[in-house]
């Protein structure tokens, strides 16, 4: 069972959090003037790489706050974590 | 008889039926609802202008720490999130909600929310070893102080423990008032084996 | 016979306190501190089980977790199948038996108790042989929060079964005066009979503790059987020890085989001779001191083979001083034996890796030691990668864990002074300068040994006769030979062919021989051909023991209502609803479902009923930005809503398919109120909070639950009126004052309520909403008031047939994830004038222009009397066509409407609103029974009853 | 009751493989077909290549060992019992295709149509387990709705006592679903198309699809650069880091999905039971022992390691289900990885690069859909457009929005 540092509470076990996908997908700006490609590119296409992800989460047991996480999905190690008002992190 | 002793006289609280129950529980153990607390959710921005007026109503410096507390007098203020406070008094004047709103204006909210939540006092020199059945929060004075204020899950219920000392004897448990029951009956449940170890009694 | 195989003195076992036991059926006694096994052998009693596809006799081969051989099914006091003789403390009253390699379950539910702790420490130290004892002392000495498991029954390890010394005294001496130090530590948790299990991230790691089965009958029957430790550990030190490795040769599975350093714990710890005569056959140095403890305690050692060409004059001597015949640069090719071991070949190497001819000796007990495999798999499991030593020809720690070390022979360190030293510099290591202070050193005689041979199998094994690789599974030399002559080059898929490894012991002592004999026959190095993976648990874990105290009522939480005990107490049948129970139906004595049903449908709709809707979700939102936040996530406008109002609303997810429904009202300009369907409440306040948290942060907004701060209780029917009427004299309630879709606050018994005008029966209705510590004040109160009208109490059931006679769908009943606001025929619901909302966009795909969509239409069968089945589908043709049929759709809710005297149905069909009117069927049993579809409200369609 | 293959002492007479399973050749230079993948899927694809096209210039690559991955780790669970006819369709397909399949291959699988239980736990589950029944039944396939007393008489060691947490309700049965000896499917298969020609090599990871002016011509891999006239590529879990390796973006998410498995016990569980509201489903496989199944874990994970909290929660939901399990034993858990969709179906067809195909996101379906979607994908990448079964499998309906969800009615509201 992984501990997860929340941003706000600290590390804390898995289970007090929900995942949320792939962090920095944001809500396009006009909608309606996107083609149905584009607009399903918003709705149903996130990446899913081996390596380092940037990722949503959500302390839904503790603060019940979001926040962006980097991990790696090879190992499942969180290499970083950031409140949404912060920028992505580089980890190399 | 005025409506609000009416209003008293017919409050229910979810733990009532427990009582008996919390009552036979090894010696090493106390388990008791700390029934009508008033509890007003606080939402405040903690960059807010209305934070030094809140402290004042309060009567004591707004908790801007994670996972702290804050006491003044019989008011109790937990940290819940960045922005959100739960603010537990055992007095039903209503005067510390009519201070809150005054003091928060426009810049946040407070909301009756005394129907939401109920809370248990655990306590006992075994008060520490029964959370850790089902809390996975280290909750050992060494690293856990008074005042500390974790959200978190005891067995499947979410929950907030405020530890109110520096020995791990004494917490309370606020749990979502649907929950109680499940929760009272975990906490009972699992105090069964300890019936016969000299340590709990 | 009775412990005719017993030392006179010695062991660890209380020869005060002898132990009954049964096995396959006969008497035996032991001690207590024996194991099932150590018990038997000291009975004579070697061939407790038989192998699994060969029949064959099998005895004890180890004395601990690894043996894969000693198989046992344990029948009283309770069943439990497949465990190891040698892991099964005794105790009076046991009754077992031995296996073929396949256990049986009680036919009864199991009466123990099982729970969890969490447990938190800054070292965990797992093993409390001499390493670990040595981390954990000097961890505790540091003033460390230390937790120390060991799976035997106390602590030692693998001193119990020998004579070592530390300091000039007895190495036992030692672990007393250890344990008894770290007793004095109140931060230090020592747990025996805990084996851990399992090794997770970030330091979290399992122990199963056994805590009830060795005390037999005295045990607390309120006590826990077994507890599982969940331990999250700053550092983890693996002082796991390492497992004998056999060598493998012609019918090496007989009764009376043994691994050397078993068979020598077995006499230095429960004071057991294995046999009376035995051969032992080596290819290494530590076996030499089973030989030579054997033969001072009286066993006749007939010979040595030892495949190493020549050994050191220390051994030739111990030998000699005991009249041991050593045939150096032998080995053993075979046995023979009827129930156990009889007679032994010792045959020398040729030159040319080859066998000899043999010389056969009689024997009863053969030990055979080819090397030891550090107990590498917590290690393993904890994402530490190994390496091949060739040295002692077996997988090593390739390095330290991020947050741990394996230590002593866990490491591939055999020495005890290794050990000692290993333990206290991994606390050190862990703790720093404090604990690097208390490391202390200690005298230790090592003894320097001479290189081992890595000898896997005995050369020509299997040719003739049979070598077995994994006794439990009963796989031998020929088995992995034909797995890589059919092409096979991985140990996995190796595994999978001959089933090695997959039994009880996990190929504790058969997964590394394995890999030695495969690389053998391709011709390469063990080290790239790699070993299989060690995965959790170490040893079998109950199931029990993993569900621990989940189970029952405690399952998953049962969440209650404000009235739910009033509830019990009238009769009513509850409903599961996610994780609430909710009242189903109040039926009188002797009356059906369907009797109460009517009874509370026909209150509502002519008189006044009142139910419980408290778990309807309740979020509070406030903020200058409120109404825009519920613009963007409801498809209606709710900006607009004047305070005091109520609107009804709809929730989409990006894709546009319908994921809530429920009512806001606005209490102030910049504060709202909004209720969600019971299951949806925390993943709609989930949601909203993610996109205000994430995408809208510039909206200020804050959003508090108060789903059980408000109980709700709706007040149906004509007679609603007159009952709040009477509940709130000051409240003018005529429709002109208090208007449907308004909110009023008022006072019910002196208790402050909220009181809604809405209605999801069609019915003239009032929700009455109060704060839960009152609920039941107003419940009674409601109930009074009602008394004179005949107030009827509903449940679910009741309120499901009074909305889906007026069309109103159910989220998650009349809807799944494919519906959108359109399918429902609630066009209505969607703003034309927002410029977007969440899941707008995907209105205008293809897909959802299409004509033949599903939409949500009534149905209603030809024959009155007929009930549809809720999850029945629709088709076209009164005559059931040859599969597959089309389907246009499926019944979504079906009910008797009491008010209108027949059945009638919801359904979502393709094209469903442009075939108002038209005959389609529904198979039943079969049969396609006609149904005119309709407009989906079956009831007061001008609605007129609303206001009363 | 159909035949529970239980051997009279589980494990003695599991039947043995042959002698020869399959060459292990250096890679060619160049092939007509390359098919990324040795898992189930891919061996399937290349014996149907072979057996029904005649294409036998292919070769499989595969990063690790053959059907190592998925196939080595699901629970083996067999069914066609879907709710939309797209699925059924494609899933029925296969199931025909399991009940020939050791006549086929010539090898002894053991497939066993023991039946299986879907439980409803709720109302709810109730309607959602109906509708389905009644779909399956109208497009040809065998399904039943049973009552708990139903369900206690296929397999009485279910406890149908109203007083648990969730009570059993009713079950949805389908008597031709069931399990089969995953290992000796992946080597049948792969045992027939080395018989036939196809390259199966092994340690060859590719890490490089090459295209030119839009058309797939070979790959890059550990084992050098081979050139191809067409790629199929079945990674399972791992497609969306293949499909970036074609440059194609591609609607999955690739999570841990644990199995679990316990000491050889004496038969008691004579049927297969999926409950999908208490998160288990269980199954006593042909040499004695439980395999059981969770749900998958919730975030992305390429690592095949899990919660250990699934895992027990698991454990309790099984104890719940069947009382006597409490005292078996957890042997031995691990973990594969599942590519999950949108819709929860799969994307199985052509793609944007000419001549590479895709067949993917088969979630937790992959294992009971090898026959049917090898052969189906064979047919596809021998003709060069669907086969009738997978072209409503397309990528473009995420677009279109003409999704197959399979999800089902999930959410439970009042």
């Amino acid at each position: 069972m992984q501990l997860i540092p929340c941003p706000w509470c600290g590390p804390r076990e898995e289970v007090e959090f929900h995942y949320g996908g792939q962090a920095h997908v944001a809500y396009p700006a006009a909608p309606a003037d996107l083609s149905d490609r584009e607009w399903a590119e918003y709705v149903f296409f996130r990446d899913n790489p081996k390596g380092l992800f940037a990722e949503r989460w959500v302390h839904s047991t503790g603060c019940r706050r979001w926040f962006n996480a980097i991990r790696d999905t090879g190992t499942h190690d969180f290499r970083a974590v950031y409140r949404p008002n912060e920028p992505k992190p580089v980890i190399s | 008889m005025t409506a609000d002793d009416v209003a008293v006289d017919q409050r229910v609280s979810p733990l009532e039926l427990w009582r008996a129950e919390f009552k036979a529980l090894p010696a090493g153990v106390r388990l008791r609802e700390l029934a009508f607390l008033t509890q007003l959710s606080l939402r405040l921005v903690p960059e807010s202008p209305a934070v030094a007026a809140v402290s004042e109503a309060l009567g004591v410096a707004l908790p801007l720490e994670p996972c702290s507390s804050a006491v003044a007098g019989e008011v109790t203020v937990l940290w819940l999130g960045p922005d959100e406070w739960l603010v537990m008094t055992p007095t039903g004047d209503g005067e510390t909600e009519r201070n809150l709103r005054a003091a928060v204006q426009g810049h946040g909210a407070v909301i009756d929310v005394s129907g939401q939540r109920t809370t248990v006092s655990v306590s006992g020199p075994r008060a520490r070893d029964l959370l850790a059945h089902g809390c996975s929060i280290d909750l050992h004075p060494r690293v856990n102080h008074a005042g500390s204020c974790v959200q978190t899950h005891l067995a499947k219920a979410g929950v907030a423990i405020w530890t109110r000392d520096d020995s791990g004897t004494d917490f309370w448990v606020v749990v979502r008032t649907s929950f109680a029951d499940y929760l009272a009956r975990w906490l009972v449940d699992a105090c069964v084996p300890h019936r016969q170890d000299p340590q709990w009694q | 016979m009775t412990n005719s195989f017993r030392t006179s003195t010695g062991g660890r076992v209380n020869r005060e306190l002898p132990l009954s036991f049964q096995f396959d059926g006969t008497p035996y006694s032991g001690y207590a501190g024996d194991t099932l096994a150590s018990a038997l052998l000291a009975n004579g009693k070697h061939d407790i089980a038989s192998s699994i596809k060969f029949g064959r006799p099998r005895g004890v081969f180890a004395a601990g977790p690894e043996d894969p051989s000693g198989v046992i099914q344990i029948e009283e006091p309770f069943p439990e199948p497949m465990l190891m003789a040698s892991t099964v403390e005794l105790y009076d009253g046991l009754v077992a038996s031995g296996l073929p390699g396949q256990g049986w379950l009680a036919d009864r539910p199991d009466p123990a108790r099982y729970d969890a702790v969490h447990h938190h420490c800054d070292l965990l130290v797992v093993g409390a042989g001499p390493a670990g004892l040595s981390a954990a002392l000097t961890g505790a000495r540091a003033g460390a929060r230390v937790v120390l498991v060991d799976s035997l029954s106390e602590a030692g390890g693998s001193l119990l079964g020998s004579t070592e010394v530390i300091d000039g005294r007895p190495a036992l001496e030692w672990v007393e005066s250890v344990t008894a130090e770290l007793d004095e530590h109140p931060d230090v948790l020592h747990l025996q009979r805990a084996t851990a299990f399992g090794c997770y991230d970030d330091g979290f790691a399992l122990a199963l503790e056994n805590r009830t089965d060795h005390l037999g009958g005295a045990a607390d029957p309120d006590d826990t059987r077994q507890r599982v430790w969940r331990i999250r550990a700053q550092y983890l030190v693996i002082a796991t020890g390492a497992h004998e490795r056999p060598v493998v040769f012609n019918d090496n599975d007989r009764p009376g085989i043994m691994l050397a350093a078993s068979a020598r714990t077995f006499l230095h710890r429960f004071g057991v001779l294995a046999g009376g005569r035995a051969v032992l056959f080596t290819t290494n140095d530590s076996a030499y001191a089973a030989a030579f403890d054997l033969s001072d305690a009286g066993v006749t050692i007939v010979a040595v083979a030892d495949s190493r060409a020549q050994v050191s004059e220390r051994l030739q001597d111990g030998c000699v001083r005991r009249g041991i015949a050593l045939h150096t640069g032998h080995v053993v090719s075979g046995t023979d034996g009827d129930r156990r071991v009889e007679s032994v070949d010792i045959a020398a190497l040729t030159g040319d890796n080859e066998v000899g001819q043999a010389e056969r000796v009689a024997a009863d007990l053969l030990l055979v030691s080819g090397g030891w495999n550090p107990a590498v798999h917590l290690f393993s499991q904890a994402r530490g990668r190994l390496r091949y030593d060739d040295g002692i020809g077996a997988f090593v720690p390739a390095e330290d864990l991020e947050q741990g070390r394996a230590v002593g022979a866990a490491a591939g360190h055999f020495g005890l002074a290794d050990a000692l030293r290993d333990g206290a510099s991994a606390a050190a290591a862990a703790l720093g300068p404090t604990a690097t202070a208390a490391v202390t050193e200690h005298q230790v005689d090592d003894l320097v040994e001479a290189p081992s041979a890595v000898l896997w199998s005995v050369p020509g094994s299997g040719e003739t006769g049979m070598a077995f690789v994994d006794l439990q599974r009963d796989a031998t030399t020929q088995d992995v030979l034909r797995a890589v002559g059919a092409g096979l080059r991985s140990v996995e898929h190796v595994k999978r062919y001959t089933t090695i490894g997959t039994g009880l012991d996990q190929g504790k002592t058969s997964g590394v021989v394995t890999s030695g004999i495969i690389a053998d026959a391709l011709g390469v190095g063990v080290a790239e051909l790699g070993v299989t993976t060690y995965r959790p648990p170490y040893t079998p874990v109950a199931f029990a023991a993993l569900a621990g105290r989940n189970r029952g009522q405690l399952l998953d939480p049962v969440r209650l209502t404000p009235t739910h005990v009033w509830a019990l107490t009238r009769g009513a049948e509850f409903e599961n609803v996610g994780q609430w129970k909710r009242a189903w139906y109040f039926p009188r004595e002797g009356e059906s479902m369907d009797g109460a049903v009517a009874r509370e449908c026909r209150a509502a709709r002519e008189g006044v009923a009142f139910m419980d809707g408290s778990t309807l979700g309740k979020i509070d939102v406030q903020g200058p930005g409120a109404g825009e936040l519920l613009d963007r996530i409801y498809t209606n406008m709710m900006s607009t809503l004047k305070v005091g109002r109520a609107r009804y609303g709809v929730m989409c997810g990006a894709d546009g398919m319908v994921v809530d429904d429920g009512t806001v009202i606005r209490l102030a300009d910049e504060h709202f109120l909004l209720t969600t369907t019971t299951g949806n409440a925390a993943s709609v306040l989930e949601t909203m909070e993610e996109w205000l948290q994430t995408e809208w942060p510039e909206l200020r907004v804050h959003l508090t639950s108060v789903t059980e701060h408000w109980a709700t209780f709706p007040v149906v029917g004509p007679k609603s009126r007159e009952v709040i009427a009477a509940l709130v004299p000051d409240l003018d309630v005529s429709n002109d004052a208090f208007g449907f879709m308004t909110w009023r606050d008022a006072e019910i018994a002196g208790v402050p309520v909220r009181i809604v005008r809405i209605s999801f029966s069609g019915e003239l209705a009032y929700e009455v909403n109060v704060s839960a510590w009152h609920a039941m004040a107003v419940w009674r109160a409601i109930a009074e008031a009602g008394r004179p009208h005949g107030i009827t109490p509903y449940g679910t059931e009741t309120m499901h047939v009074l909305r889906a006679e007026k069309g109103f769908p159910i989220i998650g009943q009349d809807t799944d994830a494919t519906m959108t606001p359109q399918d429902l025929g609630m066009s209505w619901v969607v703003s034309k004038k927002k410029e977007d909302f969440v899941g707008k966009r995907s209105f205008t795909r293809l897909e959802n222009q299409r004509e033949d969509r599903k939409q949500l239409v009534g149905l209603l069968p030809q024959d009155p009397s007929v009930l549809l089945p809720e999850g029945g589908q629709v088709i076209e043709t009164a005559d059931l066509p040859e599969a597959p049929v089309r389907m246009l759709g499926h019944v979504t809710s079906s009910y008797h409407s009491a008010t209108s005297g027949c059945t009638f149905a919801l359904a979502v069909v393709r094209g469903g609103r442009d075939r108002l009117g038209e005959t389609l069927y529904v198979p039943m049993n079969g049969t396609p029974v006609p149904v005119t579809v309709s407009d989906t409200v079956l009831y007061d369609k001008e609605g007129a009853r609303r206001d009363g | 009751m159909t035949d529970m293959d239980q051997p009279s002492t589980p494990g003695a007479d599991l039947p043995d493989h042959p002698d020869f399973l399959w060459r292990n050749p250096d890679p060619k230079p160049s092939y007509d077909v390359i098919i990324v993948g040795g898992g189930g899927h891919g061996l399937a694809t290349a014996y149907y290549l072979a057996k029904n096209h005649g294409i036998t210039n292919v070769a499989v690559l595969e990063k690790g060992w053959l059907a190592g991955g998925n196939m080595a780790r699901n629970t083996t669970i067999i069914r066609s019992n879907y709710l939309w006819d797209e699925s059924s369709g494609i899933y029925e397909h296969s199931l025909k295709l399991w009940e020939g399949l050791a006549e086929d291959l010539d090898y002894p699988i053991l497939f066993s149509q023991r039946g299986v239980l879907n439980l409803a736990h709720t109302l709810q589950d109730v309607r959602d387990s109906v509708r389905r029944v009644n779909a399956n039944n109208l497009n040809g396939i065998d399904a039943e709705w049973i009552d708990a007393q139903g369900v206690k008489e296929l397999c009485p060691i279910v406890n149908i006592s109203p007083d648990v947490r969730y009570p059993v309700l009713g079950a949805t049965y389908q008597p031709r679903a069931g399990i089969a000896k995953h290992d000796y499917v992946a080597w049948g298969y792969a045992r027939r198309a080395s018989d036939m020609g196809v390259d199966l090599i092994q340690d060859c990871e590719v890490q490089g699809i090459d295209i030119v002016n839009g058309r797939v011509v070979g790959v890059q891999t550990s084992r050098g650069p081979i050139r191809a006239g067409k790629v199929a590529l079945c990674g399972a879990g791992h497609s969306s880091v293949l499909a970036d390796m074609a440059g194609i973006r591609v609607p999955l998410q690739s999570h841990p999905l644990q199995a679990l498995v316990s000491e050889i016990l004496q038969p008691v569980h004579p049927t297969v039971v999926m409950s999908n509201a208490v998160h288990v489903y269980v199954s006593q496989a042909h040499k004695g022992e439980l395999v059981m199944g969770a749900g998958i874990d919730s975030y992305n994970g390429y690592g095949q390691r899990g919660s250990f909290h699934i895992i027990e929660d698991q454990m309790s939901a099984a104890v719940e289900l069947f009382p006597i399990f409490a005292r078996a034993h957890v042997l031995r858990t691990w973990a594969g990885i599942v590519d999950v969709t949108p819709d929860a179906s799969p994307i199985v067809g052509l793609t944007e690069v000419e001549d590479l195909y895709l067949n993917c996101g088969w979630g937790t379906g992959g294992f009971k859909a090898t026959p049917g979607v090898g052969s189906c994908f064979a047919h596809t990448v021998a003709h060069g457009r669907p086969h009738p079964y997978n072209e409503p499998f397309t990528l473009d309906r995420f677009t279109t929005g003409a999704l197959v969800d399979e999800h089902g009615a999930a959410a439970v509201a009042h």
